[in-house]
């Protein structure tokens, strides 16, 4: 047992961190430019071509086939130097592993790639306004007419609608079969005729999920993923292909040490109960640092992280709202601000990273249905009528 | 023995509903976000004034309703239940705390326009500190020819823009006492501060403001009085957010279809609504306590004032949260309700005093009880 | 909106608070006597030849006719004198009631007097192996035979078991009936042959339950309240009728106020998160007061009080056990050694409150089943497949 | 990078589960309750020490497993799962103490006889002074001719009646050290404390014990290692009771049936039972790490072990309430094991350190991060 890495991972991290700090000004650019998804797409494919982005994809496709470790090196890296996140985050971390496991040869090298490069951009169908949790329940129909399928209904909470390029989605392709052997997993062209985006207005005032509306949208047959009816299972694999939550510790590392800062005076925070309060943080997110570590050991060992993502997503979202609400509690009512106010702290961002909290536990399955699936799936209890 | 509302009351909380529920959308309430502050408008400010309701809290001697601080602890709460403005809220507390401790020349000449409602009026007691109430008030007033002169700045004074009058507490000699100033006054500069709920909350900058000693309210303890029946009305209003926020999440939690049910049917939801409905009810026997209390002037009245305010306090916000968790989704939407009722609640939980802070209120209270 | 008592009542608490005085010192001999059990039947029939038990009750039955208000009184006087609880306590809040309301006038003749004079004590038989938080499904079967019911089966959380003389006990009389519709409501001597009855050692160590066996036990058709099979709406109607819970309050305050002089050194907490800590409970203890006094105005006024008496237990509840926890954790490793240890705080009595204070999420209708009364009664919302 | 158990270390925790299983059943921890203490049988004893569990946390050079610490908190989680008396644990923590810390001489003449199982061992630290750990020790050894001499009293010290050695934490000079006092020397008394699980807990009375210079231990940070060791094995024995409560009430919840559906299948069943699923599975995650940051010595081991004591105890304890909770009245009866873990979750919740005070341990490992 032991959390150190070897010699030639200690000095893969050492590049990785030059070539950070050598293109820092790259990556400060994206944010200013004028056009931030053109600078954010530049952004990744500079990255990508440095070989930072699809680590653990086959070569074949544009990957590194880097090891376990390294993607770990290269998350924590990026996550320390508060890098911009990659603009096609969706694409990466579900299409992209659904293809290599259940697309086609010509799928994967036709669209891989491009994943990669940041040069077609995804975002997701899936949720419906009825099927939330219960994304079985999906209603958007698609017949097949011809060699097209032709798809018609709604989709809800997909990011990046507006600027896709495409979207994989869910459909149901057999309403008379049971809910769950219905549906099938399609790949669609944003630009199709029929296709209409409405951008969905946050709580907090920002906009970051669409309505996606499908009108007699025609989508080649061979666009299809998996089999006919097979979407399901396919869908699931990838809502199971959690990372690792390392990456959201380190951001979880800086929100706790804002608070520190922000209760502290010359370095002690003298209120005992703000003072416990941030230590039993500190204790649970060093906590979730090292479930993360056990989930990765197992990883790399070969061994089925079972349900521990399910674990490590609750826990964090808790502890991400606790955090973020005891910044807010500590400032008082010059937190209660908005950023236009001349008195408020910390120029607003409390109170945003509080509402952004408060998503951790709808959104990638709520923190109800994780509640489901540990029951379920790790103490092994009968099902609660509903399911995970 | 009679420990629920009178008919009156009832009839009182009744009517205030319905109407606010006809007269105010929560719709404003959305639209005053992109362009704020949230504003009662003129025919609605009028209309509540035609019902009598800014005397509600005051005695039948004053032109009150003679029902006590409950009756104006009841429109507050409709006010929360409705995401009205503040203005009728700040009202009703100045309204009181001037017929509570106020001369009798200077009740005679402002209760009537107060309760006409052509002078809103607010309290102005915080200060740019760190912390609440009017024991740590610093502006002080220095007596001069002319009177007392007031200079320094007060800040998170509710609906601050709209008053016509503030009763500012300030340090005369070794009291904090509270002086009626006209927003017209001169040396009185009022800047927007910009709540996360669009509420018209402002800094109040007061230089060289001239106030006659005559007008002082005259009880040593008026700024604490009137502090303290303020700090239940903002419960209020939190006790009605907080119901607002249980029955739109319950109604949700009826309708919406999951797995074949409605997820009202799932423990995760029902208990989670449920312990919001305990909440709620011990935080009102704790308002209607409260409100009690002050009638009575009673020794734990300062006590159950902080306890309602903090057991309310964090009752709303647990409700608003429990609202966005339980709708999921649609629930983090600014088309829905759901935030409207977060922010205030937020907002409101940091108004008038923290849990934290109305907690050693009480532990004060339990020292002097088990000496 | 007042909660002054008139001049009326408040000379009614002073000759209760002068009666008590007067008595105390037989109040005090109670657990000190050879034979406790002799002593505090002695002690409850006092009580009741002074007028000071079953004040709710009709003169006619030997009760007082008294108000409300006057029960309110009693109870808080005796709370705050801290009297030893009424022996007969289970047939006086349980029995006592249903048989006003649902028993023949030869039952309300024959047994309310005595129970009230503590002649007979009462213990009660509705809990069974099989049947917890699921009462309705309880097996204990009883067949007529001639003017007889025949009752084989076993009872569980039987207080008094071993001193009782009667028990009122539920049977199934028609197992093919819906499960409430084949139960019935009798009443049985303990010493009728057929009985056995098997103490029950609690987690403290101490004896507070039984288990009582019947096995072919004789009961005479008329000791059946109410209709046959008509024994379930007939429990139910007297498990709802739970009493207003000030006394509860009494016995919280004096929990309270110990919590606070353990941690308190010169009067004030210095400790900042024990001192929010017994302000929390405070206010929360007197959200339960009010409460209570609401309750009872509702009584008062003839309105249903509703499931506001659910709101009060599980509160309650969750407040008892806090406050038992606090005081527990305050005294850090004192607080865990037996009441022998030379080294022990407070005689032991912390663990043993704090083990006490569990059972009260539990006995008398759990937590979780007083949530789904709350959420279904009061909110509305739809059966969770369970039932309050 | 490896940071899950290699195969000799799940090994060693398989076989220690099965054979404590078979070894020693819950009715005999029942049984100590009404005859304490409860006390390791002798064969019982024999057994382990063959099996070579003493020297489990030791090194290779010190006769142990070469495994780490991690070997050490294995046996105590299962000891705890196993409600086996403490005195395993506490000669554990002895053995790695000596190991880690002792000089060459008193490690050859001590080591072999605690591994063989001749030799129990245990800590004494704690004083009645109110708190915990080295730093609070007052009983101070005074030099003189025939070496230190040790006065006055050490409290909760664990497995005292049945230890051979004691490793009694006094001040010497400006450190506080760690001396090695047989229960059989002169001016030793031990005094039963009688503890609510029946552990054998005692107070230790030390009046004028005579102990060689040159068997004091000689690294000056010697009490405080001991001391982090023996409370990471008393947090892994909490894990065990967790983990033991947690099992107890899975399988109830899958067994009982009312309203006609098993019990685990309602949400305020089954989601309060995750929790505590996620909360083990977060400690474990915290005692791992604080066995690493211990054997390589790293600068944030008292941190970890302090999280890991603080997190696990409250999740021990609350995995007990959550046991009681679950099985209804059942599990408030003397029969059922509930009591038993809730009893011995309780005690070491609040042995080596409370959760509060390692929160300050942690509060000052933040404030020097920060700095």
């Amino acid at each position: 047992m032991d959390l150190k890495f070897s010699a030639a991972e200690e000095a893969y991290r050492l590049r990785c961190r030059e070539w950070i700090a050598a293109n820092a000004h790259h990556a400060a650019a994206v944010a200013k430019a004028a056009d931030p998804v053109q600078a954010a797409r530049d952004w990744q494919r500079r990255l990508w071509e440095a070989g930072y982005v699809g680590l653990a994809w086959p070569k074949a496709y544009g990957g590194q086939d880097a090891t376990l470790t390294q993607q770990v090196i290269v998350s924590e890296e990026m996550a320390r130097a508060k890098l911009p996140p990659l603009i096609n985050t969706i694409g990466l971390s579900i299409l992209g592993p659904t293809l290599v496991l259940h697309g086609t040869e010509a799928q994967r090298r036709r669209f891989l790639p491009r994943i990669l490069s940041g040069e077609e951009l995804w975002c997701q169908g899936f949720s419906e306004p009825g099927a939330g949790s219960d994304l079985a329940s999906l209603t958007t129909r698609a017949v097949l007419e011809g060699d097209d399928f032709v798809v018609t209904g709604q989709k809800l909470w997909t990011s990046l609608g507006p600027i896709a390029d495409w979207c994989f989605l869910l459909v149901r392709t057999d309403p008379s079969a049971p809910k769950r052997e219905g549906i099938s997993y399609l790949l669609c062209r944003m630009d199709t005729p029929g296709i209409s985006v409405r951008p969905l207005r946050n709580a907090g005032g920002g906009v970051h999920f669409s309505e996606v509306f499908f009108d007699s949208v025609r989508i080649p047959r061979e666009h299809l993923v998996g089999e006919l009816h097979g979407g399901w299972k396919i869908a699931r694999s990838t809502l199971d292909h959690e990372r690792s939550g390392l990456s959201g510790v380190i951001s979880l590392e800086g929100s706790l040490e804002r608070l520190w800062r922000q209760a502290a005076a010359g370095g002690e925070i003298a209120d005992a109960v703000a003072r416990q309060q941030a230590a039993q943080y500190w204790i649970e997110l060093e906590g979730l640092r090292y479930l993360g570590f056990r989930a990765l050991s197992d990883q790399l060992a070969g061994r089925q992280p079972g349900a521990s993502a399910s674990v490590g997503k609750l826990f964090a979202a808790k502890l991400r709202q606790k955090i973020a609400r005891a910044a807010l509690d500590n400032a008082g009512p010059y937190a209660c601000l908005t950023k236009k106010s001349p008195h408020v702290v910390g120029k607003g961002r409390l109170v945003a990273g509080y509402f952004d909290s408060l998503g951790y536990s709808i959104g990638g399955g709520t923190s109800e249905i994780m509640h489901n699936v540990i029951a379920e799936r790790v103490l092994g209890l009968p099902r609660s009528s509903g399911e995970a | 023995m009679d420990f629920e509302l009178g008919e009156e009351l009832v009839a009182l909380r009744d009517i205030a509903r319905d109407l606010l529920a006809q007269r105010w959308k929560a719709e404003s309430a959305r639209r005053a976000l992109d362009a704020p502050p949230s504003r009662m408008p003129g025919e609605l400010w009028a209309e509540l004034a035609e019902m009598g309701w800014f005397g509600a809290g005051c005695s039948e001697a004053g032109g009150g309703s003679g029902l006590g601080v409950i009756a104006a602890a009841l429109l507050a709460e409709e006010a929360g239940r409705a995401l009205l403005p503040g203005a009728m809220t700040s009202t009703l507390a100045g309204a009181v705390a001037l017929d509570r401790n106020g001369g009798a020349a200077l009740k005679a000449e402002l209760l009537p326009q107060i309760i006409a409602g052509s002078l809103p009026v607010t309290l102005a007691v915080e200060e740019p500190n760190g912390t609440w109430g009017p024991d740590s008030v610093e502006v002080a007033a220095q007596a001069g020819a002319g009177g007392l002169k007031l200079s320094g700045r007060k800040i998170f004074v509710a609906d601050g823009s709209s008053a016509g009058l503030f009763l500012v507490a300030a340090r005369v000699g070794d009291d904090v006492r509270l002086l009626p100033v006209e927003a017209g006054a001169g040396g009185v500069e009022v800047v927007p501060m910009q709540r996360i709920d669009a509420q018209d909350i402002v800094e109040l900058r007061l230089d060289g403001v001239q106030v006659g000693v005559e007008r002082m309210l005259p009880d040593a303890g008026a700024a604490h009085d009137a502090y303290a029946v303020w700090t239940v009305l903002v419960a209020a209003d939190l006790l009605g957010s907080a119901g607002a926020a249980l029955a739109m999440t319950t109604a949700y939690a009826k309708e919406r279809v999951q797995f074949g049910r409605p997820i009202g049917s799932f423990q995760a939801v029902s208990h989670r609504l449920a312990d919001v409905q305990v909440n709620v009810e011990i935080g009102r026997s704790l308002l209607y306590a409260a409100c009690l209390a002050l009638d009575e002037r009673r020794g734990d009245a300062g006590a159950l004032v902080a306890a309602a305010k903090a057991f309310i306090g964090e009752t709303a916000v647990d409700a608003a949260e429990a609202a966005v968790q339980l709708h999921g989704g649609i629930g983090y939407t600014w088309e829905l309700d759901v935030h409207l009722h977060l922010r205030r609640a937020r907002a409101n939980a940091v108004t008038a005093g923290d849990a934290g802070w109305h907690r050693e209120t009480v532990a004060r209270h339990m020292a002097h009880c088990y000496a």
